[in-house]
């Protein structure tokens, strides 16, 4: 008889629990910070609270989409948190000068995202230049530049309408009706399926994947409809998700990101152009961050040049634990939202509880460590070199 | 897919206790809930901070929600949210950033919560009370004493000085400087030699600024104006290896009256330090806090608390309580720190 | 009676989804050369790597020396020459040789001298004298790099030694001298296992045989003098072959592409060139070969004519009349050119991806099923991709099939369909077959002939002698970076195109 | 006649300068910095003034030696800043309990560095994940538990002894036997080398190496003797700098770096265990940044849980300006002693010129980028994927 050499045979019980558990880590861990939070606390599970929760996730849920690009690529961008506070300090800036505050967003997503972006973009394409060093040499201009044209202070905002643009809400009705129209489209969508393509609604994760898109929809109703509405930036950033979703998903364009982070030279040799891609990708993730920092600007009614601070590494988490590979080629936007909301509702719940700025830190290291250790057990991903 | 199912039970089972739970319930509590809200925990005066305010509103049974905001202005907004998820009833408020904090009174203010700002002003905004010592007055009282200093030990108000500021772009560390800097101005003997800002409070660059300093000028400078204790001790680190650390040679001041530099006033290396008082700043924002929600329906300050003056932030004249800082030299460390029970005495001497 | 060296007993390795062994068992005794056949995919890579200790997991027992192989117990004293070498490119060639086993003095200090002359000296064996010990392996062509590699096993001096596939990039003169040194292994009583597609070189050096199909052993093994060469074709695809190259007659039509005068600057060194002034034509419906020994400048001329070459470039592409001016692949897919690489893994496929993914991911194609704003259109790529991956005969459940689970030979495959479907009127096959079962290499033979048949011309660049004679209406021969001469297909023999490749003739010397 | 097709090729006299510019390029940005300062300011090019340079050098000089180690892995450590935080603050509360100094740097060592790398390593060699997300967690856990163990505060320390670490010199006396000493042994290498084996002696880059080498000695000796002599953390930093040449260029372990982050499945197809490399790599890079942390306590006479902040960056930053490619496997430490150098002069340059901060800032990150930029120019290096 064969004798076995390995010792990992296990009873098969056992190995479809664990099997599930490897698989589900992040929504594990994510049901049980729930969880723990609806216990321990009154005011987590308020649709206030909530409606809060995922506004908060926005700044950084923004700024991560970009990122999610960027790690595809298997690069990193570190600069975009002091975009983050040059475009607020400019857009700020703009408007104090008496620009209309489109004029002055425009301009800023232009010469603050645009230009840092093909900064980046210029010597990691032209001279093959290592991503992490580049940014983090714009990191430290775009942070000097934030303080020069700031004189070192903050800018208050007087424009009521851009205080607008991130302070106020969709009213319900609108919410409503934007929320049902998303309904909407999902069940069009599965009925398209179940007559025109049955094979599809055989697929388990597309099921899977339905099932949670409705699922977070009704969530959403709830939410929202008990607290007043949605708010903007919640709406921005959702219209963001969705054309990057489909960006990567369906568009030349996404198909050439994947390509390139998985093999780069195979890509090269496909036609495929390298460096547009790259080039194309650190200006979209700079735009993002300084549309980023302009809503933050809304937000806090002013800016500083410090603002965005470290909010790289807050994206950048987002990301792996949402299942990206650090060396690229492997992920996508779904998992960031994930790793957003698990990184947001983290932050909200230590806060809630009201615990010491340094146990936060403590747990939050822990937290980020286990997540992206569930997520690499689970998809027995390694990262090589 | 059977564990997806439970999965999802699991959470739809959320939902229902989410739908039945009725916002007010939070609201049952009968006890006055105040918010404590600071810019970080990372300097050693805070926990005093927190010490305070919580034992002055136990006085006033009031319940402390309190947490700090990693000196991140962003965090700070959302950590406000937060507290007023958790239902506070009037809010204390040390903003990280003092230009961009007034959209956090506002915030507060639609959810009818009423605010005391904390140790430093809120620019343009409509809070109600401010409770703060004078940012600008700390920098001019430590110039002040620097100027003592020149009379006192090279007879003439003549030398070098050098500001050694705190984080670039910090509102605080920008009034204080001024405060210094509008001294020197009146001294013509003064020049200032350097106006440096140092990422973090990091006290390691501030050491390292001194020595280049002290190296550039062939230790031709006289004076270290400090925005806090922290830079104040890389400062002294600096002087310590050209034996120039002490206060017969070159007037060093800082501002918190961390315990290391208390000590180091007591030693004589380090000439004065600032003592901004906290205890009656917590205190005296308890105080007003309270004051605040007992008397809600009334809207004219006046009627309801006391205060020292009205201080204009740009947007309108906010009733303010002023609490006292001190000049902490080697003569009144008794009397001004341990007396007020800031540091103990064996902690400094020994 | 020999000694036994390596004894497997009913071993069984799953990988998701493929059962790679399945209840092998055999024998290997010192002294002896053990041949592993088989085709594409059949384990013969999989049976070594549980041989020599790289997996920990799988069914069944492997003992070397009679002593069983445990996961505390994993015995390293085999040396392996592997299929996909595996040097560190950044490291010096004596390095890479002494690679974990770097040879100390008596303070545990390493002893570079001794390593560059042991180095030396290994080379020196190999009849290698042209690589310094100190230059690092980026700067070597592949087949450096695997005498390196074989150079690296013989260091390790124990009486174990495998090669997987080891002749594959060298030239026939580097493939006389390594069979020499196996002949001395075996008479020193070293025990060798060797694994080749060249079928022709089995009854050369090998003793015994083993032939696997689909992780099982077919048939017992035996000894090479009792099998005939047919046999073991038959036995390793399951058929009969009976044309190895079947080489079919299309008409020759006009001269459809040219090169004059390239020049290719080395990437680093400004004052070196690794091709000159190569000029040649290419007609429709013609294969024109390309031999050469080692280094001798072929791919580089050819990754140059694709636009993918990294250094400076001079001379002209003139396709159809027109001078083209290539930059990029991208320009050279463009205008009908296409290249399959001689790296698969690295150059050539997107591992991580399934069959889908690699066969639509041509920026070309991508274009071709998306509209003006980039928007795929996977219904139209579906198509596409099924339609010429019919059109090649590909094997494969689903699309979704991860590429990395594929055999060697469907891996090719799965590439030619990716750019036959950008309708290419040239295609370049660099080593096309490098490493592939003869089954999968008629399968290929046949490919290229209906391509041929269609209208397209070819260049087709192999080590593989028999492959280039067989397949080419033209030879081409190349020698330190310059074309030497020119053979037509009749008048081409095996000996007179190794005596220009070796540099014995020039150009316009005529042979015996 | 050829006609050209590449664009790129250029007369051969402006190849010759533009091949030394490029090769030379750190070296020449160092040069005109050199030049920049003495000539603009009155003190940089004074004994005191370069002394002082080289000691404020030292603290981030001994993290960056370990980066080094984990970058040539292909990974990054970003926890080493909170360690030295972390570590100072240990040190100090481990004094202020009344241990003794010597006792209280080796418990420090052994509990700060030596469990922090071995976590590290840990996630890194048993799980495969990435680098850079198990130091960003734990970059959190160490900022976390040192504002914890110090309660936000600082700590003083009392004892003399550890001041002394490295707050003192070693006499000039003293200094110049050290120096002659290295001095002697260069000049017995070259007459060894001269005897036995004359063909070292054509080799171009062996010249250039000692003559640079003797020549720092000399410069050294300058510098030290005019002022005071060699500051401790100087020495120490000489004593681990040449350890980490030595262990890189000359053991089993060095090499098995290399392989390991030049190719890691050859390497470990070689034997070589490449999780134990990972895991001791880790380890001596905490130890190290521990042992910063202490020199820096000792150097303030103090520590404060915020110390160290950022400084990942700043080793990040000399490693890859030194040349040592962020993706592994090529460079070493000697180039790290000179992107340590270009930094720290830089700094020191920038604050005796008496710039505000924010063009500091904005000139910092503007000669990372070029510094970078000339190494990969020169070498023809590549980041890939
Ligand atoms: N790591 C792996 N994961 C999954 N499947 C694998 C893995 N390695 C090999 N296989 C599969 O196992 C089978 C045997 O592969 P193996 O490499 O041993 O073949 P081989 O005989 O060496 O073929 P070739 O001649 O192409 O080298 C193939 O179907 C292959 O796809
Ligand atoms: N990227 C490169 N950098 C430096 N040298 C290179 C590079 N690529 C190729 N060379 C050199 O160019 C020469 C030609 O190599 P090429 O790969 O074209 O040879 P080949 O004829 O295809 O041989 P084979 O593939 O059998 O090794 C070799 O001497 C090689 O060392
Ligand atoms: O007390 C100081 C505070 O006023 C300043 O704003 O931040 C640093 C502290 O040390
Ligand atoms: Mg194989
Ligand atoms: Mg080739």
């Amino acid at each position: 008889m064969n004798k076995i050499v390995s010792s990992k045979r296990k009873k098969s019980k056992k190995i479809i629990l664990e099997k599930f558990l490897k698989k589900n880590m992040n929504w594990i861990i994510l049901l049980i910070m729930v969880l723990f939070l609806s216990l321990v606390t009154d005011s987590f599970l308020t649709a206030r609270n909530l409606s809060n929760l995922i506004r908060q996730s926005t700044i950084v849920g923004i700024i991560a989409v970009g990122m999610t690009g960027v790690i595809l690529l298997g690069g990193v961008d570190l600069s975009v948190g002091s975009i983050v506070g040059l475009a607020a300090v400019t857009v700020t800036l703009l408007m104090e000068k008496g620009l209309n505050e489109w004029i002055s967003i425009i301009l800023t997503l232009i010469f603050v995202g645009g230009l840092i972006g093909y900064w980046n973009g210029y010597w990691i394409s032209r001279y093959k230049m290592e991503p992490f060093i580049v940014t983090l040499g714009m990191m430290t201009i775009a942070r000097g530049l934030a303080l020069t044209i700031s004189k070192n202070s903050s800018i208050p905002v007087k424009n009521e309408n851009f205080t607008k643009i991130a302070g106020s809400y969709i009213s319900i009705k609108w919410s409503i009706i934007l929320l049902s129209i998303c309904l909407l489209y999902i069940l069009i969508e599965v009925t398209y399926y179940a007559i025109k393509k049955r094979e599809v609604l055989k697929n388990k994760s597309y099921i899977k994947n339905t099932l949670l898109k409705i699922f977070g929809i009704l969530l959403l109703f709830l939410i929202f409809i008990m607290y007043k509405g949605i708010p903007n930036p919640v709406a921005i950033f959702s219209v963001i998700i969705i054309i990057s979703i489909f960006i990567l998903n369906n568009t030349k364009f996404g198909r050439d990101i994947y390509a390139a982070g998985g093999n780069r030279e195979a890509a090269r040799l496909s036609g495929i152009d390298i460096d547009k891609v790259h080039m194309k990708v650190f200006i979209i993730t700079s735009v993002l961050a300084a549309f980023s920092g302009i809503i933050l600007a809304s937000r806090l009614n002013g800016a500083s040049p410090s603002l965005g601070n470290m909010m790289e590494l807050d994206a950048i988490t987002a990301v792996a634990i949402g299942g990206t590979s650090l060396s690229g080629g492997i992920g996508g936007t779904f998992g960031t939202l994930l790793g957003i909301f698990i990184i947001s509702i983290l932050n909200n719940g230590m806060s809630l509880l009201g615990l010491p700025e340094s146990y936060q830190l403590i747990i939050k290291g822990l937290i980020i460590t286990m997540a992206v250790w569930g997520d690499i057990v689970s998809k027995n991903k390694k990262y090589h070199k | 897919m059977k564990n997806f199912f439970v999965l999802i039970l699991i959470i739809l089972s959320f939902l229902f206790i989410l739908k039945y739970r009725k916002e007010n319930f939070l609201k049952k509590s009968h006890k006055v809930k105040v918010g404590f809200l600071l810019k970080t925990m990372q300097e050693e005066r805070y926990i005093k901070d927190k010490k305070y305010f919580e034992e002055a509103a136990k006085k006033y049974k009031m319940e402390v929600i309190f947490d700090s905001a990693n000196n991140n202005e962003r965090l700070q907004m959302e950590k406000l949210e937060n507290m007023i998820a958790k239902g506070i009833d009037v809010l204390v408020l040390q903003p990280v950033n003092t230009g961009t904090a007034s959209n956090m009174v506002e915030i507060a203010h639609k959810e009818g919560i009423r605010v005391v700002g904390y140790d430093s002003m809120i620019e343009n905004s409509d809070v109600d009370v401010h409770v703060m010592q004078d940012s600008w007055k700390v920098g001019e009282l430590q110039a002040k004493a620097m100027v003592k200093w020149f009379k006192e030990y090279r007879g003439e108000v003549k030398g070098n000085v050098a500001l050694i500021m705190g984080q670039p772009g910090d509102s605080n560390a920008k009034a204080m400087s001024e405060g210094v800097l509008k001294v020197i101005a009146q001294n013509p003997g003064l020049k200032l030699v350097a106006k440096q800002s140092h990422e973090n409070w990091a006290s390691d660059k501030a050491m390292t600024t001194t020595e280049n300093l002290m190296a550039k000028f062939n230790n031709n400078i006289d004076a270290f104006i400090c925005n806090n204790s922290g830079l104040a001790r890389g400062v002294i680190a600096a002087l310590a290896s050209y034996n120039l650390d002490s206060v017969g040679k070159i007037f060093v001041a800082g501002a918190d009256a961390d315990l290391v530099n208390v000590r180091y006033v007591a030693e004589g290396k380090q000439a004065i330090e600032i003592y901004k008082t906290i205890k009656p700043l917590a205190e005296k924002a308890a105080y007003a806090a309270y004051r605040l929600v007992v008397y809600k329906d009334k809207t004219n300050i006046d009627e309801i608390l006391l205060y020292d003056r009205k201080v204009y932030n740009g947007y309108k004249s906010v009733p303010t309580i002023i609490t006292p800082i001190y000049e902490v030299n080697k003569n009144n460390i008794d009397e001004v720190i341990i007396k007020n029970g800031f540091h103990k005495r064996e902690d400094i001497y020994n | 009676m020999k000694k036994i060296a390596v004894k497997v007993e009913n071993i069984i390795k799953d990988f998701p989804g493929v059962r790679a062994l399945n209840n092998i068992s055999l024998e290997v005794k010192y002294g002896e050369v053990f041949i592993l056949a088989g085709e594409n995919g059949a384990g013969k890579s999989t049976l070594i790597k549980v041989i020599s200790g790289d997996y920990d997991y799988y069914f069944g027992k492997v003992y070397i020396d009679n002593i069983l192989r445990t996961k505390e117990n994993k015995i390293k004293k085999i040396a392996v020459i592997r299929q996909e070498l595996n040097l560190v490119e950044e490291l010096s060639v004596a390095e890479n040789i002494f690679l974990g086993r770097l040879l100390k003095n008596k303070f545990g200090i390493i002893d570079w001298e001794r390593i560059y002359l042991k180095s030396k000296e290994l080379l020196k064996k190999l009849s290698i004298e042209n690589i310094d010990v100190k230059e690092k392996i980026k700067n070597l062509s592949i087949s450096q790099r695997q005498i390196i590699a074989i150079a690296k096993a013989l260091s390790k001096k124990t009486d174990i030694i495998i090669f997987d596939e080891p002749t594959s990039a060298l030239s026939e003169n580097e493939i006389k001298t390594l069979f020499k040194i196996i002949n001395d292994l075996k008479n020193k009583g070293v025990a060798i296992i060797y694994i080749s597609h060249k079928i022709d070189e089995y009854s050369y050096i090998g003793d015994k045989i083993a032939i696997l199909r689909d992780g099982s052993l077919i048939g017992r093994v035996q000894n090479l003098k009792e099998i005939t060469l047919d046999e073991i074709i038959t036995k390793m695809v399951g058929r009969d072959i009976s044309d190895m190259y079947p080489k079919e007659t299309i008409d020759i039509g006009e001269k459809i592409f040219e090169v004059r005068n390239i020049f290719l600057k080395h990437p680093k060194y400004n004052d070196r060139y690794v091709v000159k002034n190569v000029s040649f034509q290419l007609k429709k419906g013609e294969i024109l070969g390309i031999a050469g020994l080692m280094g001798a400048g072929r791919t580089q001329l050819m990754l140059s004519i694709f636009g993918a070459y990294e250094g400076e470039i001079e001379g002209e592409i003139i396709l159809e009349k027109k001078e083209l001016n290539i930059k990029s692949p991208k320009d050279a897919i463009e205008n009908g050119i296409v290249m399959v690489t001689e790296d698969r893994m690295k150059k050539g496929l997107f591992l991580e991806n399934d069959i889908n993914f690699n066969v639509i991911t041509v920026d070309k194609l991508l274009r071709e099923i998306s509209n003006k704003i980039g928007v795929l259109n996977f219904d139209r790529g579906k198509k596409l991709i099924r339609k010429y991956i019919e059109e090649i005969k590909v094997k494969v459940e689903s699309l979704n099939i991860p590429i990395k689970n594929l055999s060697g030979g469907n891996q090719q495959k799965i590439i030619l369909s990716k750019w036959l479907a950008t309708n290419p009127k040239i295609i370049i096959l660099d080593e096309p077959t490098k490493g592939m079962d003869v089954g999968a290499k008629v399968e290929i033979y046949k490919i290229i002939n209906k391509l041929l048949k269609e209208g397209m011309s070819i260049i087709l660049v192999s080590s593989e002698l028999p492959e280039l004679l067989g397949l080419s209406d033209r030879i081409l021969v190349m020698n330190e970076g310059e074309i030497v001469t020119e053979f037509t297909r009749e008048n081409a023999t095996q000996k007179k195109i190794m005596a220009f490749a070796t540099g014995n003739f020039k150009r316009g010397e005529i042979d015996e």
